[in-house]
């Protein structure tokens, strides 16, 4: 029983750092976005409020708080409360599915006075085996928010917003789900963990009975599905309804889509999905295709481990000397060298890696946004039918010719 | 102990946002409340061992099918219905109680034969949930590639037919 | 099982969150009176017609129905996927493989006929 | 070996029985709207019944052949209610009606 007094409240706080993380990265990322623009543009950007104006995201969600609570005439009343909500939970369920470091083994050790059982440790939301299948569901809920705010609101740009956006999700969900039978014919495993620890060494397979081994190379699936990580990663903007695919938001024809009608706080929710469902996005991105937390021969376990032996090893009895006060008996383990400290520190430095990966595809969000015009509506829906789904098509009959080949004996 | 809570809950969320939907006069809070109804029936399937199952039925059913639906309901007359069901005093006391009576067999179907079958007690084992997704697979391209391929046409015959449909005189898409 | 419990727990906690946010929004915002004008759709300043007379084109509807078929189509590719390698192994290799290409045929036969037919054409 | 499912504390007739309450609902909606899409949902809610009751007996029994089963039943529901859809869809545009009294009218 106490155990599992242990184990909810472990995954309380996971939960409760997930959903933080997320709703933190938002102001961090329209900052970036904004700096990021007027750096592009040869502007200045917001430079007022505090250090390089990086307070102003706080100052504005000052400013929402006490904005007012506007209701237009003939909405929906619950429907229209209810959209902003249903927008934070595909991407904070999504999110929660993703291995975010190595899993580490916590072995049994002594602490206020109580014995705590040796423990497994996963940087992840919930172990979920299918975990791929899964995240695309919880995912392609969010049509849902798109289609509640647009029709609750009694706007008729609101509708087209909103009929626009979710056809162009659902479109570009086809492309997205067939872009992933290559990675899953590579693996064979609906498995996160699973596919990052598969791509976790150097790169290396057999080619007609011959081994080929580049150990330089990390085994990562982009170098095995290049088309399929560029199909995949092009639908992501559009179900992130991202420039060039934010028609939805079109100003010149829809005044500002979905969300015309939103204002203060809950507009600031429909962000939050929307920052939320960028961060899914590149996350998955780097679980796919660039291998996770781990960074292959590059950066192995091994070397992260000595290095945080050595680290914890030569601070602790730093600290313990430095120190030099009396402190409680039970408080003194927090101090000593252990295997688990070690653990802990390498599980940060990955994780560390994993969230390095991730700015870099954050940036490509901005950065692209900046430097692409956006697309006409039949242009896009053009290119998510007649473009992206048949090139995902044969790259998957490409993989499975390819993976038939190599393997068969 | 916790897992009985779990499935309680579970249970009432579905019952009471299937009754929503049967009930509700605006269609498409009918829609949404389905919606709901079956993203929570997909965590029943999780919890049943049945995880893929689950995964399909959140991006088939939740993802596209009930999309769809609120999609159509969007393009029809916005207005609520005035009148949702049909009228009649008798019919409507004759339907529930056909209703009824469906139910009363199947639980007197279900009470009586579930000892009979010795499965009420746990049962002679479970699939192992992380070999079923596998499992399934192997199995559906061995014993049911037939229904699979036939499934594949049958799919075919359909989008040929929505779009045959929409072109037909007076169609959706008729000039 | 125990896999559940944090996804409900996280699905519990956002629904809170988004309460909480929008009872806040509602509490601490001014409360001006409410006229007819303001509370009209904004429709670019004209006077809001609201949806009951909105023609939205039902080529969405096209576009969601085919979305369905073939969203399973791909559904059906994941089974496949994770068990050509086992079939592979077990030396059935060129089976599974044919028994997917039946399955694609059809299915690239259904995405350029409906391709050929216009029907995914948006003007 | 420890079994790490719902049913560890609630029998299968509790299962069945929500199936049952589920499928007789979606029975009361397709005798009692009038509304044809809302007549379709609630078909769509006693397949998903049926679904129910399927996946209990698989995971009960040890036997996958219930979950494809559902796997097929997924498929021939979503297929119905895009058919069924798209004929309402035809029809409203036509006529402007969704009341099911009106559809025993069509003929020929």
């Amino acid at each position: 029983m106490g155990s599992d007094i242990f184990e909810v409240g472990v995954n309380f706080g996971k939960m409760v750092l997930i959903f933080v993380m997320m709703v933190q990265i938002v102001p961090l990322l329209v900052w970036v976005e904004r700096r990021g623009s007027a750096f592009i543009q040869n502007r200045f950007g917001p430079n007022r409020v505090g250090p390089l104006g990086l307070t102003q995201l706080l100052a504005d969600a000052v400013k929402f708080i006490f904005k007012e609570d506007f209701l237009p005439e003939k909405s929906h009343r619950l429907v229209f409360y209810a959209a902003p909500i249903m927008a934070l939970i595909p991407a904070a369920l999504a999110f929660a599915a993703i291995p975010l470091s190595m899993p580490i083994e916590i072995t049994q050790f002594e602490m206020l006075g109580s014995i705590w059982g040796p423990y497994r440790f996963v940087f992840q939301g919930y172990e979920i085996g299918i975990g791929i299948v899964f995240v695309l569901g919880v995912s392609s809920l969010a049509a849902y928010s798109l289609l509640m705010a647009g029709w609750a609101s009694s706007n008729k740009y609101s509708l087209y917003g909103a009929l626009r956006a979710s056809a162009q999700t659902i479109s570009y969900e086809l492309a997205l789900g067939l872009s992933l039978v290559g990675i899953l014919l590579l693996f064979n495993t609906f498995n996160f963990q699973e596919i990052i620890v598969l791509q976790d060494k150097a790169l290396a397979f057999s080619f007609f009975g011959q081994e080929v081994s580049l150990g330089w190379l990390p085994n990562w699936g982009v170098f095995y599905q290049p088309l399929g990580a560029i199909i995949f990663f092009a639908a992501m903007f559009a179900e992130c309804n991202r420039l060039p695919f934010d028609l939805p938001e079109a100003e010149a024809e829809l005044v500002a889509g979905y969300h015309t009608e939103y204002g203060g706080l809950k507009m600031n929710m429909f962000y939050i999905g929307e920052y939320g469902h960028m961060l899914v996005a590149s996350a998955l991105m780097v679980t796919f295709y660039f291998g996770g937390y781990s960074l292959g021969p590059w950066l192995t376990e091994e070397t992260v481990n000595g290095l945080s032996q050595w680290i914890v090893e030569s601070i602790s009895p730093t600290i313990v000397y430095l120190m030099d006060i009396p402190f409680p008996e039970s408080f003194a383990a927090i101090f000593e060298a252990s295997q688990n400290k070690v653990n802990i520190l390498t599980a940060f430095v990955f994780h560390g890696v994993f969230l390095g990966k991730v700015l870099i595809f954050l940036w490509l969000f901005v950065h692209v946004r900046w430097t692409l015009p956006r697309f006409r509506y039949d242009q896009l829906m053009d290119l998510g039918w007649k473009t992206m789904l048949p090139w995902a098509l044969a790259n998957t009959i490409l993989t499975a010719i390819v993976v038939l080949v190599m393997r068969m004996n | 102990m916790m897992s009985a809570i779990f499935f309680y809950i579970l249970a009432t969320l579905i019952l009471v946002f299937a009754y929503k939907t049967i009930t509700a006069n605006n269609p498409i809070h009918c829609a949404l409340y389905l919606a709901i109804t079956m993203i929570n029936l997909a965590f029943l399937f999780f919890g049943l061992n049945a995880p893929f199952i689950g995964g399909v039925q959140l991006v088939v059913y939740a993802g596209a099918v009930m999309v769809l639906f609120v999609m159509v309901l969007m393009l029809f007359d916005l207005k609520s219905e005035i009148r949702a069901f049909s009228r009649g005093l008798f019919s409507g006391l004759l339907k529930i109680a056909s209703a009824g009576l469906i139910f009363g067999i199947l639980s007197n179907a279900i009470f009586k034969t579930g000892d009979l079958l010795g499965l009420a007690s746990g049962g002679p084992g479970m699939p192992d949930p992380a070999g079923t997704s596998r499992d399934l697979a192997i199995m559906l391209f061995t014993k049911y590639l037939f229904a699979f391929e036939a499934l594949g046409l049958l799919l075919l015959l359909v989008a040929v037919g929505a779009v045959a449909v929409s072109r037909i005189k007076g169609g959706t898409h008729a000039n | 099982m125990s896999q559940l419990i944090p996804v409900f727990a996280l699905a519990g906690f956002v629904i809170f969150f988004g309460i909480l946010l929008v009872l806040v929004a509602a509490l601490f915002g001014p409360k001006p009176k409410a006229s007819k004008m303001k509370s009209m759709s904004y429709e670019c300043g004209l006077v809001g017609e609201g949806q009951e007379t909105t023609k939205v084109p039902v080529k969405f509807y096209l576009t969601a129905i085919l979305f369905i078929l073939f969203d399973i189509e791909i559904i059906f590719m994941y089974p496949w996927a994770i068990a050509y390698s086992d079939f592979i192994e077990a030396g059935q290799g060129l089976y599974i493989f044919g028994a997917m290409a039946v399955f694609l045929a059809i299915f690239i036969f259904g995405l350029f006929w409906e391709i050929r037919s216009r029907a995914l054409e948006w003007e | 070996m420890p079994i790490s499912g719902v049913l560890l504390d609630v029998g299968i007739n509790h299962y069945l029985v929500l199936s049952a309450l589920l499928f007789t609902m979606g029975m009361i909606g397709v005798l009692m709207r009038k509304n044809v899409i809302v007549i379709l949902m609630s078909i769509e809610l006693m397949l998903n019944a049926v679904n129910l009751t399927f996946i209990t007996f698989s995971t009960y029994n040890a036997n996958l052949n219930g979950q494809i089963m559902v796997f097929f039943v997924m498929t021939i529901a979503a297929a119905e209610a895009g058919v069924g859809l798209a004929l309402a869809v035809a029809i409203y545009k036509k006529f402007k009606e969704v009341n099911i009294r009106f559809f025993e009218q069509l003929r020929g």
